[in-house]
C-alpha cells in the first residue's frame, strides 16, 4: 500500500466514522432521553428532600426544560467542538470524567484481549493440530466450557480461588492507594491487580478465538496450497505455521475487529466484580443516575474506540493479506 | 530397471461408498524421459493412484496391497519423513487449480524459495530467478516479489512448475495441470512441460481426461475405468487402435463431426442484438477506488430461426455476460436487444415476464442451477406455473419432459443430488424446455461434464432442437464442441466479437489472427480421432 | 465501646461553662459515655475504609448524598453534634444560649479554626453558610432557616439568630450534615453548585482533601493546622469505591480495610464479621438520622385507600422475620411512624397490630374483596427500592407474604433514576422507602403525613394520606415551645397513625459499623461514622 | 426430505458431544415442562429455613435466604431462561433474516444503508446498550427479550446478506429469474431455504448467549423481578456465596450445562449441515 491510497482511505474512513459517531450519539440522545425519570429527580431523592422550585431550578440549569430537539441540536454543536458537556451530578466536565477512567478501561480490555488472542491462537492451533486426540477433546471442552460460563461467575471463582483462599492476589482496586509507587514498581503493582480481571475478562474471548481458530486451521487444512506446500516437502511444522496458521488468522482478526466492541462491553460485569474504576462502571452508575451526559459520553468515547479498532483491523488485514489491495 | 513401476496396487475405499476400490491391481511402468499418460473419466481412480505415490493420500484411503518402485526403493516401506525428503526433491508435482494451489499470502518468489531451503539447497535469489525465467514467466524481477493474486492462472501454473523443478526432480507428477486454463494458455503449459521434459530427461506422469491433450503430450497412455486400468499402451496405438470398447467409446465422444454444412438461415431474425455494451463496476480494494471495467463492447448479433449460432471464447471474454444481458440477468448500458420486434432491454422487470416463456436458458454447472432444496418434479414444473400453468397440468408435462429428456419420469419425485452430473444436466434442459421456448440459450452446457456424458447431452440437444425447431444461441470455449453443434459461430475476445461466420469458413480461413490462436490451441489438432462403428 | 479522649474531655468541660437554656445541661451524655479509656490515642496511621456508592462532589450542601456525609463530615464541621440521646455537644460552636423566649440563639465560636486554605473561620463564614448557602442548596433546611429574621456577627465569635417564631427543634440543625460551614470568602457571590473549588473542598476539619481518582478511591491526609492542637491522630484517610458488595466484604476480611459502616457490608455478612476475632461490630451511632423504613402505599389507587385493606396488610407481615432473616437482626422492628431513638417516641401510644394472617384474610373477607377461583382478592403492583439487594429481599418477602392472604402483588423493577421520578409523580401503587427523621418528628416525620406536604416530590406526603387531625397535631407540635404540649401532641399523633396506618412501617434501621479493633473511637456520638475522626486513631 | 435427512441425522449422531448436548437440552426442556408437576409449588413461596443445607426439609438443592427450595427455582427457571433464549433468538433471526435478505439481494444502495445501518449496531458495545435499553424500559420479560434481540440480530443480518449475496449469483436463482418467478418466490423459495443452515446454527449459538446475557443483565440487578430465573438466582446467591454455596452454584451449573449443551448441538448442526468440513474432523 503506497501513502497517497493509504492518506486517502484513512481519510474516507475518518469521514465515515465521523458520520457514523453522530448517527451514534443522536440515537444515543433520544434513546437516553426516553428514559423515565430526569437527572433533577433524583438528585432531589438523594438529597432527601425538596421542592418544585428547587427541581426547576436543576432543570433550568442543565437545560432540561428546553425542548428536546434544541437540546440535541445543543449537544451535537458542543461535541463538534469537542465538548462532551458537564456531567449534572458531578459538575464536572464529562469528557474529563471519561479520560480519567477510561486509561483504565484500556489497561484492562488492552490486557485481556492480548490474553484472549495470543492464547486463543495458540490452543486453537494446537487443537487443529491434534486433531482427534486427547489434548483437542481437552482444549475442546475447556473452550467450551468457558464459553459456557458467565463471565462474572469466573470472576467470582477467580476471587475465591486466588484472593481469599490463596491470597496470592488483589480482589479489587487497581493500584495500592497511598503507597505512592512510581515508575516500575507502580507498574508492577498495577498489574498485581490487574491480572484477575484481565484474566476474567480474557478467558471468555479465549476460548471464542481458540474456537475459530481451530475451525479455520482446519478448513485452511484442505486447501489446495497446503497440498502443494506437502508435495514440496515441507515439513509438518512449517506446513502449520507458515501456510495454513497464517491463513486462519484471517478469519480471526476480522472477528477480533468486530468483538472490539462487546469486549468494552463486557468490562461492565468484570469492572463490577473487581471494583475496576474504568468506563463501563461509569455508565453503569450514571445510567442508575439518569447523568445523561456522562452516558452520551461513554457512548461516544467507545463508539470510536471501535471504529478506530476497526479500522485497525482492516489496516493489519491489509498488512497480512496482499489480495485486499485490489479486491 | 524403470524410474517408477507400479504393480499391484490397490487402494480401499471407506466402508459405505459406492465400490470397494478406489484403485484395484492397477500395474504400470514409467521410464526416464518419457511421458506417460493416465486418461480416465472421474472417479476413475487416477488421482488417487498418484496420491499414493506421493504419499499424500487422504486419511480416509489406504493403500492394502501392491508396490511402488521409484529409484529401487518401495515408497510404500518409507516413513512419513522419508516421503517428505523426497517430495518436491525426487519427485515434483503439479496440480489442476493454479488459482488456488499457491499460497494467497506468501510472495511468489519465497514460495519457490521455500521449494528448495526445505530440502537443504541453497535458496539464493538467484536460483530463484533462474527457475523463474525457466519456465518462461515474463518480468522476472516483478514476478518474484508479486503475490499470487497479481498472476493469472497460466502464470501461476508456471510457478507452480517452477517449483516441482526447483531440485530437478527425476520424476513429475502433472495432475491435469491444464484443465482450468484457457485452450491458448493450456497449449503453452504443455509446450513448457514437455520442453522441460525433455531437455531434463524427466519421467512425467501426466494426468489428463482429455484425448486431445493425450494426443499432444502422450509417448504411453494406460486409460482407467472405475479404478482398473483397462488398457494401455503407446500413444499411437491407443489414440488410434483402441482394442478395449471403453476406450472406443471414450474416443468416439471426444467431438469431431464437423456439422454438415447448412445452408445459412434464411428465416426472419429472431434476436438481434445491436451496439450491445456493458460494463460491470469492480469494487475497488481498502485503498482504491471503484473501478468500471468493460466486459461487453459493441456486440452485433443476429440470430435466425432454427439457426444455432456459437459463441466462443476464453474465460473473461464476455460471452456469458453477453448471454446474460440477453435474458436480463445482467442490464447492458448500451445498444438493443431485439426479440422480434421488441427492444427488451427496455422493459421493466414486469414487462419482461411474458418473454420469459420464449426465451430460456440452459446452465453450466449441472450442480448450482438446480436448487438443492427441491424436487426435480417441483423444479421442472414451477416456470410453466409461474406463468399461471395449473399444478396438475404442470406436473404431468414435467414427468413427460423427463421422458423426453432421457430420464424416468419417477425421477420428479428425487432430488437433485440424487442424480450424476449428466442427468442434471437433463434435467436442467427439461426445465428449460417446459416452456416451450422459441430460443434457447445454453450457456457452456458440456464443460462440467465427462467426455462421454458431454457427447450423449450435444446428442440430446441436437435432437430435441432439430424437433422442436429450437433457435439456439450456444456459448462454448471449446472449438471441437462448436464445431459440431454451431452452423455459424462468433468469436469473442476481450469483450469483443472479433470475428463471426459459417462454422466451416470460419474454422478453415479464420480472418482474425486471435481465430488463428485459437484453432492453433485446440490440443491434438494434428490427430483426427478414428471413426469406429 | 465508644471512648472519649482526654483531650475532648477537656474540650466539653470548657463548653460546660455556664451556658444554659432550652439546650440545657447539654454535656451530661456525652460524659456519661466517658468510660476510662483502654488505650492511650496515638499519632499516626492511615485509615482505609470504604466509601459506596460513589459521591458526586464533597461538598455538604451541594450534595447531601449519604456517602457524601461520610466522606465531607472529614473535611467539613458544623457548629454542633449530638449525643446519642440527641441533646447538641459543641464542634466549631464553643457554647450557645437559647433565649427564653426560644427566638434568640446564641452562638459563640472556637478560637484559632482555620480553614484549609489557611483563612481564618469567622462568624461571617457561619452567616453566610446559613443563610445563603444552605438556604439557597438544601431543601431540607429551607423552610426552617427561614424563619430566621435576622443573623448578625457582634464580634467575629459570636453569632446570633433571631427567629420570627420560636422553634423547638432548631438546635437540631447544626451538625455538619444538616448545616455544615463552608468558607464564604471562596463561594459568596459565585454559582455554588459550579464553583471550580468543590472539585477540591476546602472546610476545616481534621482531613483536608487531596485527591480523588474516580472510580477508585479519595484520599485526604491530616490537616497540620486543626484547631485542636495534637488532633486528628491520623495521617490519612482513604476511602475507596467499591461497586461490589462481595469486594467490600472481602476487602474487610482480608484486612485491606479497616473500617465500613453504612450500606458497605450487607446484612447476611454481619454474623459472620461477628465472628471474626480482630473485628468489632457496632450499630450504635444512627440516632441522629433514625432512619424508618416502611411500605409506601398510594392512597389514591384501589383498595389501598381501603384503611381494611392496609390493616390487613400490615398484619400479613411479620416484622421478626424481616428483621431476624432479612436484616439478620440488625435494626428494631417499628412500632409506629416514629422511631424508638428519635424524641417524643411514646412506647404507650405506638402499637401495631401484631402478625395474623388468618384475622388479615378475615378482615379483607370482611371489606369485601373476596378471593377468585385462583385465591386472589386483587392484585397490586410494588416496586422494590433500588439501593442493593436487601431490598429487592424484602419486597420478595413482601409479595410472598400478600399471597398468603389472597394478594396478587407484581413487582417492577426501577432503577434510582426511575425510582425517584415515580415516587415524586405519584405513579406507584406500593413501594419501600426509608426516611430520616433528624432527631425531632416535626423534622422529619412530619413531612409524610400532613396533607400540606402533598407534593410531586420525592419524600413529601407522596402517598397522599389526608387527615386534619393528624395536621392540626403536627402544627400545634411545630409552633409549640413547650415539650409538654409537643409530646402530647406527638403521642396522640402516634396513635391515630398506627390505627390508619397511611404507611406499614416495617423497621428501624441501623447500619453496621464494623472496624478493625486497632481502630478507636470511631463512633462517638449519634452521628457515628458522620463524625469527624478528629480524635479516631489506630492502636 | 430422505436421504438428505438421512444423511443429516447421521452426521450429527456420529458426533458424541452433540448426541450429549442434545441429551442434556431434552433434559432440561423436560424439567422446564414438569416443573408443576415436579414442584407443585411456586418457586417463590418459602419452604424451609434461610439457608437451609442441601437435603434439608426436603430440598434437594438447599434454599435461599428466604427459604425458598433452589431445585424449584431451577425447574421453574429453566423455563424462563429456555423461553427467553429461545424468543430473543426468534426475533433477532427474523429481523436478521429480513434485513440481510434485502440487503443481499437488492445490493447497491439498499444494501449500503443497511448495512451501515448493521455497522451502527456493532459499533455500540452491544452488552452496554442491552443494559441501558433494559434499563430504560424498566426490566420485564419483554424489555429483556427486546434488548437482547436487538443487540444480536447484527451477526443473522451480515451471515444472511453474505449467503444472498453468494446465492443470488448461482445458477438456480438465475435460472428461477429466467423462468420469470417473482422476486418474493425468489427470495423465499429459492434462496432463503439454502441460505437457513448456517442460522440454524448461528441460532443455536444466539440462543446460548441470550441466556447468558440474561444472567449478566440479572447479574447487575436488571432481570424480570417476578419471573424465576437462572441469572437472578445467581445474583441472588452471588453476594452470599461465602454463606449458601449452593444457591449461586446449583443455577450456575445449570446456565453452564444448558449453554455448553446448546453450543455442542451447534457444532453437532454445523457438522451436518456442512459434511465436507465434517469429515475433516
Amino acid at each position: 500500500m503506497g501513502g497517497a491510497p493509504l492518506f486517502r482511505f484513512v481519510l474516507q474512513r475518518a469521514l465515515k466514522m465521523v458520520v457514523m459517531v453522530f448517527a451514534i450519539i443522536t440515537a444515543n440522545f433520544l434513546l437516553v432521553h426516553a428514559a423515565p425519570g430526569d437527572p433533577a429527580s433524583v438528585m432531589a431523592g438523594e438529597a432527601g428532600a425538596a421542592d418544585p422550585q428547587f427541581m426547576a431550578q436543576l432543570r433550568a440549569q442543565f437545560g432540561l426544560d428546553k425542548p428536546l430537539s434544541t437540546q440535541l441540536w445543543l449537544y451535537l454543536g458542543h461535541v463538534a467542538q469537542g465538548d462532551l458537556g458537564m456531567s449534572y451530578r458531578q459538575q464536572r466536565p464529562v469528557a474529563g470524567l471519561i479520560m480519567e477512567r477510561l486509561s483504565a478501561t484500556l489497561i484492562l480490555t488492552g490486557s485481556a484481549f492480548v490474553i484472549a488472542i495470543f492464547g486463543g491462537i495458540a490452543l486453537g492451533a494446537l487443537a487443529a493440530r491434534k486433531v482427534g486426540r486427547f489434548s483437542e477433546t481437552l482444549i475442546t471442552i475447556l473452550a467450551l466450557g468457558l464459553y459456557a460460563t458467565p463471565i462474572f461467575w469466573v470472576g467470582l471463582m477467580l476471587v475465591l480461588i486466588f484472593s481469599v483462599w490463596l491470597d496470592w492476589l488483589p480482589s479489587f482496586g487497581m493500584n495500592t492507594v497511598g503507597a505512592d509507587l512510581t515508575g516500575f514498581a507502580a507498574a508492577v503493582d498495577t498489574l498485581h491487580y490487574l491480572l484477575l480481571p484481565a484474566l476474567t475478562l480474557g478467558l471468555f474471548y479465549m476460548a471464542v478465538y481458540a474456537r475459530l481458530t481451530r475451525a479455520a486451521m482446519l478448513e485452511v487444512a484442505s486447501q489446495d496450497f497446503v497440498r502443494t506446500a506437502r508435495a514440496k516437502g515441507v515439513p509438518e511444522g512449517r506446513v502449520q505455521r507458515h501456510h495454513i496458521l497464517r491463513n486462519a488468522l484471517l478469519p480471526v482478526i476480522t472477528v477480533a475487529g468486530i468483538q472490539a466492541g462487546q469486549l468494552i462491553g463486557g468490562s461492565i460485569l468484570v469492572e463490577t466484580v473487581f471494583a475496576w474504576p474504568g468506563i463501563g462502571r461509569l455508565a453503569f452508575d450514571a445510567l442508575l443516575a439518569r447523568d445523561y451526559q456522562i452516558l452520551l459520553g461513554v457512548f461516544l468515547v467507545t463508539s470510536v474506540l471501535v471504529l478506530v479498532f476497526n479500522l485497525i483491523t482492516d489496516l493489519l488485514y491489509a498488512w497480512i493479506d496482499p489480495r485486499v489491495e485490489v479486491m | 530397471m524403470s524410474l517408477l513401476a507400479v504393480r499391484d496396487l490397490t487402494i480401499a475405499l471407506p466402508k459405505g461408498a459406492d465400490r470397494a476400490h478406489a484403485v484395484e491391481a492397477m500395474s504400470f511402468g514409467l521410464e526416464a524421459g518419457e511421458i506417460l499418460c493416465i486418461v480416465g473419466e472421474s472417479g476413475s481412480g487416477k488421482s488417487v493412484s498418484t496420491g499414493a505415490i506421493v504419499g499424500l493420500l487422504p486419511s480416509a484411503l489406504a493403500v492394502t496391497a501392491g508396490s511402488i518402485v521409484f529409484e529401487d526403493r518401495n515408497l510404500l516401506g518409507l516413513s512419513a519423513a522419508e516421503m517428505r525428503l523426497l517430495r518436491g526433491n525426487r519427485i515434483g508435482m503439479i496440480f489442476q487449480e493454479p488459482m488456488t494451489a499457491l499460497n494467497p499470502l506468501m510472495r511468489v518468489g519465497d514460495q519457490i524459495a521455500e521449494a528448495l531451503k526445505v530440502h537443504g539447497a541453497a535458496d539464493s535469489e538467484g536460483r530463484v530467478r533462474e527457475l523463474v525465467e525457466a519456465v518462461h514467466l515474463p518480468d522476472p524481477d516483478r514476478i518474484v516479489h508479486s503475490y499470487p493474486h497479481l498472476l493469472s492462472g497460466g502464470q501461476r501454473q508456471r510457478v507452480m512448475i517452477a517449483m516441482a523443478l526447483a531440485l530437478e526432480p527425476s520424476l513429475l507428477i502433472a495432475d491435469e495441470p491444464t484443465t482450468a486454463l484457457d485452450v491458448t494458455t493450456q497449449m503453452q503449459i504443455l509446450g513448457l512441460i514437455k520442453e522441460i521434459q525433455s531437455r531434463r530427461g524427466m519421467g512425467v506422469l501426466f494426468i489428463t481426461h482429455d484425448f486431445g491433450v493425450v494426443a499432444e503430450i502422450a509417448d504411453r497412455v494406460v486409460v482407467m475405468q472405475h479404478g482398473r486400468i483397462v488398457e494401455s499402451g503407446s500413444a499411437e496405438q491407443v489414440l488410434n487402435q483402441p482394442q478395449h470398447a471403453y476406450t472406443r467409446a471414450l474416443i468416439a465422444a471426444v467431438p469431431h463431426r464437423a456439422r454438415a454444412i447448412e445452408p445459412p438461415a434464411s428465416g426472419r431474425p429472431v434476436l438481434e442484438l445491436v451496439s450491445v455494451r456493458k460494463s460491470y463496476l469492480r469494487r475497488g480494494g481498502l485503498f482504491s477506488p471503484h473501478v468500471r471495467v468493460p466486459a461487453v463492447q459493441d456486440a452485433d448479433i443476429e440470430l435466425r430461426q432454427g439457426e444455432t449460432l456459437g459463441l466462443v471464447g476464453e474465460s473473461g471474454s464476455g460471452k456469458s455476460t453477453l448471454a446474460r444481458c440477453i435474458v436480463n440477468l445482467a442490464k447492458p448500458e448500451e445498444g438493443a436487444i431485439r426479440f422480434h420486434d421488441t427492444d427488451l432491454r427496455r422493459l421493466a422487470r414486469r414487462h419482461w415476464k411474458p418473454f420469459r416463456k420464449r426465451i430460456q436458458m440452459v446452465f453450466q454447472d449441472p450442480f448450482a442451477s438446480l436448487n438443492p432444496r427441491r424436487r426435480v418434479g417441483e423444479i421442472i414444473a414451477e416456470g410453466p406455473m409461474a406463468h399461471g400453468t395449473p399444478r396438475a397440468v404442470a406436473e404431468s408435462k414435467a414427468r413427460e419432459l423427463l421422458s423426453l429428456v432421457q430420464l424416468d419420469p419417477s425421477a420428479a419425485g428425487r432430488f437433485p443430488h440424487e442424480f450424476s452430473g449428466g442427468q442434471r444436466q437433463r434435467i436442467g434442459i427439461a426445465r428449460a424446455l417446459a416452456m416451450e421456448p422459441e430460443l434457447l440459450i445454453a450457456d457452456e452446457p458440456v464443460s462440467a461434464l465427462d467426455v462421454s456424458v458431454q457427447a450423449q447431452i450435444l446428442t440430446l440437444l441436437e435432437e430435441l432442437r432439430q424437433r422442436l425447431g429450437l433457435t439456439m444461441l450456444f456459448i462454448t470455449h471449446d472449438l471441437r464442441v462448436a464445431a459440431q453443434v454451431c452452423g455459424r459461430v462468433a468469436v469473442m475476445q476481450r469483450g469483443i466479437i472479433v470475428e463471426q461466420g459459417q462454422t466451416s469458413e470460419v474454422f478453415s480461413n479464420p480472418k482474425h489472427p486471435y481465430t488463428q490462436s485459437l484453432l492453433d490451441s485446440i490440443p491434438g489438432r494434428h490427430w483426427l480421432p478414428p471413426v469406429t462403428r | 465501646m465508644p471512648k472519649l479522649t482526654r483531650r475532648a474531655l477537656a474540650r466539653t468541660g470548657l463548653a460546660a461553662g455556664g451556658w444554659a437554656g432550652i439546650g440545657g445541661p447539654m454535656l451530661t451524655s456525652r460524659l456519661a459515655y466517658a468510660q476510662t479509656p483502654a488505650v492511650a490515642p496515638k499519632k499516626g496511621g492511615t485509615l482505609t475504609t470504604i466509601l459506596t456508592p460513589e459521591p458526586p462532589v464533597l461538598v455538604l450542601g451541594v450534595n447531601n448524598q449519604g456517602p457524601t456525609q461520610l466522606a465531607a463530615t472529614k473535611i467539613f464541621q458544623g457548629l454542633c453534634q449530638y449525643s446519642f440521646d440527641l441533646k447538641p455537644l459543641p464542634q466549631l460552636a464553643k457554647s450557645w444560649t437559647i433565649s427564653d423566649d426560644g427566638k434568640t440563639y446564641t452562638f459563640k465560636l472556637q478560637e484559632n479554626v482555620k480553614f484549609h486554605d489557611g483563612h481564618p473561620m469567622t462568624a461571617d463564614d457561619v452567616i453566610f453558610s446559613i443563610m445563603k448557602f444552605h438556604m439557597e442548596l438544601s431543601p431540607r433546611a429551607k423552610p426552617i432557616f427561614a424563619n430566621i429574621k435576622e443573623a448578625t456577627a457582634p464580634d467575629p465569635l459570636t453569632v446570633v439568630l433571631q427567629l420570627e417564631r420560636p422553634f423547638e427543634p432548631f438546635m437540631l440543625m447544626f451538625d455538619a450534615t444538616a448545616c455544615a460551614i463552608v468558607p464564604k470568602h471562596i463561594y459568596d457571590g459565585t454559582d455554588y453548585r459550579t464553583n471550580p473549588q468543590n472539585q477540591k473542598p476546602i472546610g476545616t476539619g481534621p482531613f483536608q482533601f487531596v485527591e480523588w481518582q474516580r472510580g477508585n478511591f479519595i484520599r485526604m491526609k491530616r490537616f497540620d493546622r486543626y484547631w485542636t492542637t495534637g488532633e486528628p491522630y491520623l495521617d490519612e484517610v482513604i476511602y475507596r469505591i467499591i461497586p461490589d458488595s462481595q469486594s467490600r466484604a472481602l476487602a474487610l476480611q482480608t484486612g485491606q480495610v479497616q473500617l465500613t459502616q453504612a450500606n458497605d457490608i450487607e446484612p447476611f455478612d454481619v454474623p459472620r464479621f461477628r465472628a471474626q476475632p480482630n473485628l468489632e461490630v457496632e450499630l450504635k451511632g444512627w440516632e441522629y438520622a433514625s432512619q424508618l423504613a416502611w411500605i409506601e402505599i398510594n392512597h389514591r389507587v384501589k383498595p389501598l385507600g381501603d384503611i381494611k385493606v392496609r390493616q390487613a396488610i400490615n398484619m400479613a407481615i411479620d416484622r421478626n422475620f424481616i428483621r431476624d432473616r432479612l436484616w439478620f437482626g440488625i435494626g428494631k422492628q417499628a412500632t409506629g411512624p416514629i422511631c424508638s431513638t428519635t424524641k417524643f417516641y411514646d412506647p404507650a401510644a405506638a402499637k401495631l397490630a401484631p402478625h395474623d394472617p388468618k384475622k388479615a384474610a378475615a378482615l379483607l373477607d370482611e371489606a369485601g374483596y373476596k378471593p377468585d377461583a385462583k385465591g386472589v382478592r386483587f392484585t397490586i403492583k410494588h416496586m422494590p427500592l433500588p439501593y442493593g439487594e436487601v431490598w429487592t429481599r424484602l419486597s420478595e418477602y413482601f409479595r410472598t407474604s400478600l399471597k398468603a392472604i389472597g394478594i396478587e402483588v407484581v413487582l417492577e423493577t426501577a432503577d434510582a433514576g426511575a425510582w425517584a421520578r415515580r415516587i415524586g409523580d405519584w405513579d406507584y401503587e406500593t413501594s419501600v422507602n426509608f426516611l430520616s427523621q433528624y432527631g425531632d418528628p416535626t423534622l422529619g416525620v412530619e413531612r409524610s403525613y400532613v396533607s400540606t406536604n402533598i407534593k410531586k416530590i420525592t419524600f413529601t406526603n407522596t402517598g397522599g394520606y389526608v387527615n386534619p387531625k393528624i395536621d392540626e397535631l403536627f402544627t400545634t407540635a411545630r409552633e409549640s415551645s413547650e415539650p409538654a404540649v409537643r409530646q402530647k401532641a406527638f403521642s396522640e399523633a402516634q396513635k391515630i397513625l398506627c390505627e390508619e396506618l397511611p404507611q406499614i412501617w416495617l423497621l428501624e434501621l441501623a447500619w453496621p459499623t464494623i472496624h478493625d479493633k486497632k481502630l478507636h473511637g470511631v463512633i462517638q456520638t449519634a452521628m457515628g461514622p458522620n463524625s469527624s475522626f478528629d480524635n479516631v486513631f489506630l492502636a | 426430505m430422505n436421504r438428505f435427512a438421512g444423511e443429516f441425522a447421521a452426521t450429527f449422531l456420529r458426533n458424541k458431544g452433540a448426541v450429549a448436548g442434545l441429551g442434556v437440552l431434552v433434559l432440561v426442556g423436560v424439567v422446564a415442562a414438569t416443573a408443576s408437576l415436579l414442584f407443585p409449588f411456586s418457586p417463590w413461596d418459602m419452604r424451609g429455613m434461610p439457608f437451609a443445607h442441601p437435603g434439608e426439609a426436603d430440598m434437594l438443592l438447599g434454599g435461599d435466604s428466604l427459604g425458598r427450595d433452589v431445585a424449584a427455582g431451577i425447574a421453574y427457571g429453566a423455563r424462563v431462561s429456555l423461553l427467553i433464549g429461545a424468543v430473543s433468538t426468534l426475533a433477532a433471526v427474523l429481523i436478521g433474516i429480513s434485513l440481510g435478505a434485502i440487503a443481499g439481494y437488492a445490493g447497491g444502495s439498499v444494501d449500503d444503508a443497511i448495512m451501515r445501518f448493521t455497522e451502527f449496531f456493532q459499533t455500540v458495545p452491544s452488552f452496554l446498550l442491552a443494559v441501558v435499553l433494559v434499563a430504560i424500559f424498566s426490566p420485564s420479560i419483554a424489555s429483556i427479550v427486546a434488548a437482547i434481540a436487538i443487540v444480536s440480530w447484527p451477526p443473522v443480518a451480515r451471515v444472511i446478506r453474505a449467503e444472498f449475496l453468494s446465492l443470488r449469483s448461482r445458477e438456480f436463482v438465475h435460472a428461477a429469474e429466467v423462468l420469470g418467478r417473482s422476486r418474493a418466490a425468489i427470495i423465499f423459495r429459492e434462496i432463503l431455504p439454502n441460505a437457513l443452515s448456517p442460522i440454524i446454527v448461528l441460532a443455536s449459538l444466539m440462543v446460548a448467549s441470550a441466556i447468558l446475557l440474561e444472567s449478566g443483565l440479572s447479574f447487575l440487578g436488571l432481570g424480570d423481578p417476578n419471573l424465576m430465573s437462572w441469572g437472578f438466582m445467581i445474583g441472588a446467591g452471588r453476594s452470599v456465596i461465602r454463606i449458601a454455596w449452593w444457591m449461586s452454584v446449583f443455577p450456575g451449573l445449570a446456565i453452564f450445562l444448558t449453554v455448553l449443551a446448546l453450543n455442542l448441538v451447534g457444532e453437532g448442526l454445523s457438522d451436518a449441515l456442512n459434511p465436507r468440513l465434517a469429515r475433516q474432523r
